[in-house]
């Protein structure tokens, strides 16, 4: 099987383009992209970690799925709020979207 | 007879080792369930549309088709040939990439599926730990390849149509994915081999009083999950002319409608599978007790297309959300009470419970009919 | 109960699908090549020339009155002419154009000669539209048995018909011949008394083909 | 036999290459909607990493909840929120390159990072199955479990209420 580091590589790519995108993307439902593929790095690196070292196994793969539901809430409300959003001021770039109360 | 076609697969293996080299025979010995599959797949589909448009001909009192071939059979082949030859046409907006990707993308589940689906006894390809859960979430993720192919095609009906196949599909996958909840406690296990076995000669779970209500849900799901009748309104010819994928002609279109048929086969095979017991049966070998049920499953399911009207798009929503869920639920909690009560009055309780929750949500359920209204300006006594 | 009007549905298609495996008369289509649906008897499609012996003399006369009288104006004859030129009674050519002509059987009504008749016949697909559909009058000709075959009726009365006027031209044809004879009786008797110079001309046959006693079927 | 181990390696690398690319394309693609449909390849790619880790079930429940579930959303949103002719302006803004170089520095710390910890691998790999995560859920983690089913429900309404369409009130 292949070492336990090149699984770590992989996830702390996979979480950097994650940073990148999010910090980096002017369409909002683009961030929220972003921010799905870095929880996506955690909980590789959680599975890697409960495979090769973890003391209690199974710890970390319920740490992983609650990850999982509570991404899908917030992926949910995050949505909602950009709908509201494109519903008021009709833009989704984030340039655009720069006054706090109107 | 058996297990014939394991001794074919051992012969298969036997040969490759003795001529090929060890590690092409592994190869080989890996293989062999692809290919059966890959054979099986399309070819069922095929001949699951021949059968299909056989059955409502004879519903309507007419033949079927029986120019092309015998009684019909080569039909499916000129079907494929006039596919393979029809012009595939792209409409000129349209997102040129999802349009093409579309169609493979949905595919894909359909023949992942096979794996997992015990064809006979240790007639399986692979023996996933979690095979039913590998076999739900593959069926999740043809709702989001239907949304691009409507997406993709940037047309509005098409549009309506995958709208409405994607609220369809969400709120039934909800009753589908929970109405297996009570055979795994039962059985302890997600593995589909396990499942079966845990149904030895005829004490199926569909005899149990959850199997039934679990089998009945299961069933409607899977017609729902398949977007056939009757409930297919993402395709209703009247009003969304064929719904989402109404943009595509010639191969893509093809790969659509085999996509459709093979997943009615593999999800009347898991109902099978989990509520009638796969492959167990008193006298005949194992491949065709599983085959028998699997194709009464579809016949039913066609036979629903021949009798049934379109429901309507709140009907729909509301069976499933104010009525199957419910449904579900108790139904976990019955197969638990009837898992824990060792007692044989244990069907009573179940079936007693489950009795009474299908009454009291048909009252609920029931459509109020408004009382006759006077007018009292309207009549001129 | 709940869902029964679910089950009442589902049996009627459960009979309607067993039933019509062995009951013949719920199963009414006609699979066409193979086996055909007898025409009615007054169903016309285009017409066609009917003969009573040889192709050769139709029962046509080429008295133009159909190619007068048709509708779309499909039909084109040219009456025959021997060989100094004095026109016949018999078509050289007639030509219907089976693309123009709309099976209204106006031809069949105006002639006067019991000549051309409504055919059953319809499987008629040519390659060409012009030329292949333009049916010359070789194309035309039937033998009258195929108009008693597809026509039974109106070939019987049109026969009887034919049959009476014939005995009618016979019938005169013999008082003629009778009184031709009885004239010239009293004709010898007077030429016998007074020799008469004038020379009797027996009166002509009227010019008129020797139609073959037809036997009524 | 070191053959076949051999592809199987290439097969594992195979997958993270395509999981790392559908992440760039889904990071750096004009179309927002070519850029969802390339997160769900990343998602795929990663219930695949799980089913390499023999985590069969939490691969499974990735798929089904992820790409069942919240790629529907974000196509919806997607869909809902792109008006026809809209005008595609360039996908990211002005601080695109110091960003970069900052991901890779970290990049660049978390390599050398790893490279560097003695980590103290078990001898032999654990494997979890289905039913050890079910049990630990209620019996370990049976606080976190209600309170996830707590919060799942409060999202729920909240969504509703915030999605919903205020056309009452801009009535009244």
């Amino acid at each position: 099987m292949i070492p336990l580091h090149h699984i770590l590589f992989f996830s702390s790519t996979l979480f950097c383009i994650g940073l990148f995108g999010a910090l980096s993307r002017r369409h909002v439902v683009g961030i929220l992209i972003s921010v799905e593929i870095m929880l996506n790095a955690a909980n590789v690196n959680l599975v890697a970690f409960s495979r090769w070292t973890g003391l209690i196994p199974v710890n970390a793969q319920v740490f992983a799925i609650f990850i999982i539901t509570l991404a899908a809430a917030a992926a949910a409300v995050a949505l909602a709020i950009v709908l509201t959003i494109y519903r008021n001021r009709k833009t989704i770039y984030t340039n655009e979207i720069d006054l706090l109360k109107w | 007879m058996d297990q014939l076609f394991v001794h074919i697969d051992q012969a298969i293996i036997h040969w490759a080792q003795a001529v090929l080299p060890d590690w092409m025979a592994v190869i080989v010995a890996m293989k062999i369930p692809i290919v059966a599959i890959a054979i099986f797949g399309p070819v069922t589909m095929m001949y699951l549309t021949l059968i299909e448009r056989k059955l409502l001909a004879r519903i309507q009192n007419r033949f079927g088709p029986n120019r092309v071939g015998k009684f019909g059979l080569l039909q499916p082949l000129a079907d494929g040939v006039k596919m393979l030859t029809k012009e595939d046409i792209v409409p000129e907006k349209a997102d040129k990439i999802a349009h093409l990707l579309a169609p493979i993308l949905i595919v894909i589940p359909a023949l992942l599926v096979f794996a997992v689906l015990p064809f006979g006894r240790n007639m399986i390809a692979v023996d996933l730990n979690i095979g039913v859960l590998f076999f739900l979430a593959m069926s999740g993720t043809t709702t989001l390849f239907i949304f691009t192919a409507a997406w993709a095609s940037h047309n509005k009906f098409s549009l309506l149509g995958g709208m409405r196949s994607v609220a369809q599909m969400i709120s039934y996958e909800i009753p589908f994915v929970l109405s297996v909840v009570p055979v795994l406690v039962v059985v302890g296990s997600f593995s589909t081999v396990a499942i079966v076995e845990a149904q030895p000669g005829l004490h199926w779970f569909v005899f149990t009083p959850w199997g039934a209500v679990g089998f009945f849900i299961f069933f409607i799901c899977a017609v729902a999950e398949v977007n056939r009748t009757p409930f297919d309104l993402p395709e209703a010819e009247s009003e969304l002319v064929a719904g989402f994928h109404t943009e595509y002609s010639g191969m893509k279109f093809a790969l659509f409608y085999m996509a459709e048929f093979m997943n009615v086969f593999t999800v009347s095979a898991l109902v099978a599978t989990v509520f009638l017991g796969g492959w167990q049966g008193p006298i005949l070998p194992s491949w065709v007790w599983f085959l028998l049920k699997t194709y009464t499953l579809i016949l039913i399911m066609m036979w629903f297309r021949g009798t049934f009207p379109r429901l309507r798009a709140d009907q729909l929503m509301g069976f499933a959300w104010k009525f199957l869920l419910e449904l579900t639920f108790v139904n976990i909690i019955v197969a638990a009470i009837w898992y824990e009560m060792r007692s044989p009055l244990n069907h009573l309780t179940a079936a007693a419970i489950l009795i009474v929750t299908i009454i009291v949500l048909f009252q609920f359920n029931k459509t109020e009919i408004p009382k006759k209204r006077i007018y009292k300006y309207a009549y001129a006594d | 109960m709940f869902g029964i009007g679910v089950l009442k549905g589902m049996a009627v298609t459960f009979k309607n699908f067993v039933e019509s495996y062995y009951k013949k008369e719920r199963l009414t289509t006609i699979e066409y090549p193979e086996k055909r649906l007898a025409e009615k008897e007054r169903f016309r499609n285009f017409p066609f020339l009917i003969f009573d012996e040889k192709p050769e003399d139709p029962r046509c006369v080429a008295c133009d009155i159909c190619a007068k009288e048709c509708p779309p104006q499909c039909i084109t004859i040219v009456r025959a002419q021997d060989a100094q030129g004095k026109p016949l009674k018999k078509p050289a050519t007639f030509d219907i154009d089976y693309s123009i002509c709309m099976n209204c059987g106006v031809c069949e009504e105006v002639c006067p000669f019991d000549a051309i008749f409504m055919d059953h016949e319809f499987e008629l697909a040519e390659y060409g539209r012009f030329e292949d559909l333009n049916y010359t009058i070789d194309r035309l000709l039937k033998p009258k048995e195929h108009f008693m075959k597809i026509r039974p009726t109106d070939a019987t009365r049109i026969e009887a018909e034919l049959k009476k006027k014939e005995n009618a031209k016979k019938a005169a044809a013999e008082k003629a011949a009778a009184a031709a004879k009885a004239k010239a009786e009293a004709a010898k008797t007077q030429a016998s008394q007074v020799p008469d110079t004038k020379p009797e001309t027996k009166p002509n046959e009227p010019a008129q083909p020797a139609d073959p006693p037809a036997e009524a079927k | 036999m070191e053959v076949l181990t051999a592809i199987s390696k290439v097969g594992i690398y195979v997958i993270f290459g395509v999981t790392l690319l559908g992440a760039m394309m889904a990071v750096t693609l004009r179309n927002i909607f070519h850029a969802a449909l390339s997160l769900a390849l990343t998602l795929i790619g990663v219930a695949a990493v799980f089913f390499v880790l023999r985590a069969e079930f939490l691969g499974a429940v990735q798929i089904l909840l992820y790409v069942g579930g919240i790629m529907i959303l974000v196509i919806f949103t997607v869909m809902l929120t792109t008006r026809i002719g809209d005008r595609t302006i360039p996908t990211s803004n002005h601080q695109q390159w110091p960003v970069l170089i900052g991901a890779l520095l970290l990049l660049l710390y978390f390599v050398r990072m790893i490279g560097k910890t003695p980590w103290s691998i078990k001898s032999e790999l654990a494997v979890v199955s289905a039913v050890q995560i079910g049990k630990s859920l209620v019996s370990t983690f049976i606080f976190p479990f209600e309170l996830t089913a707590v919060i799942l429900v409060a999202i729920l309404i909240g969504t509703v209420i915030l999605a919903k369409s205020d056309e009452g009130e801009e009535k009244s």
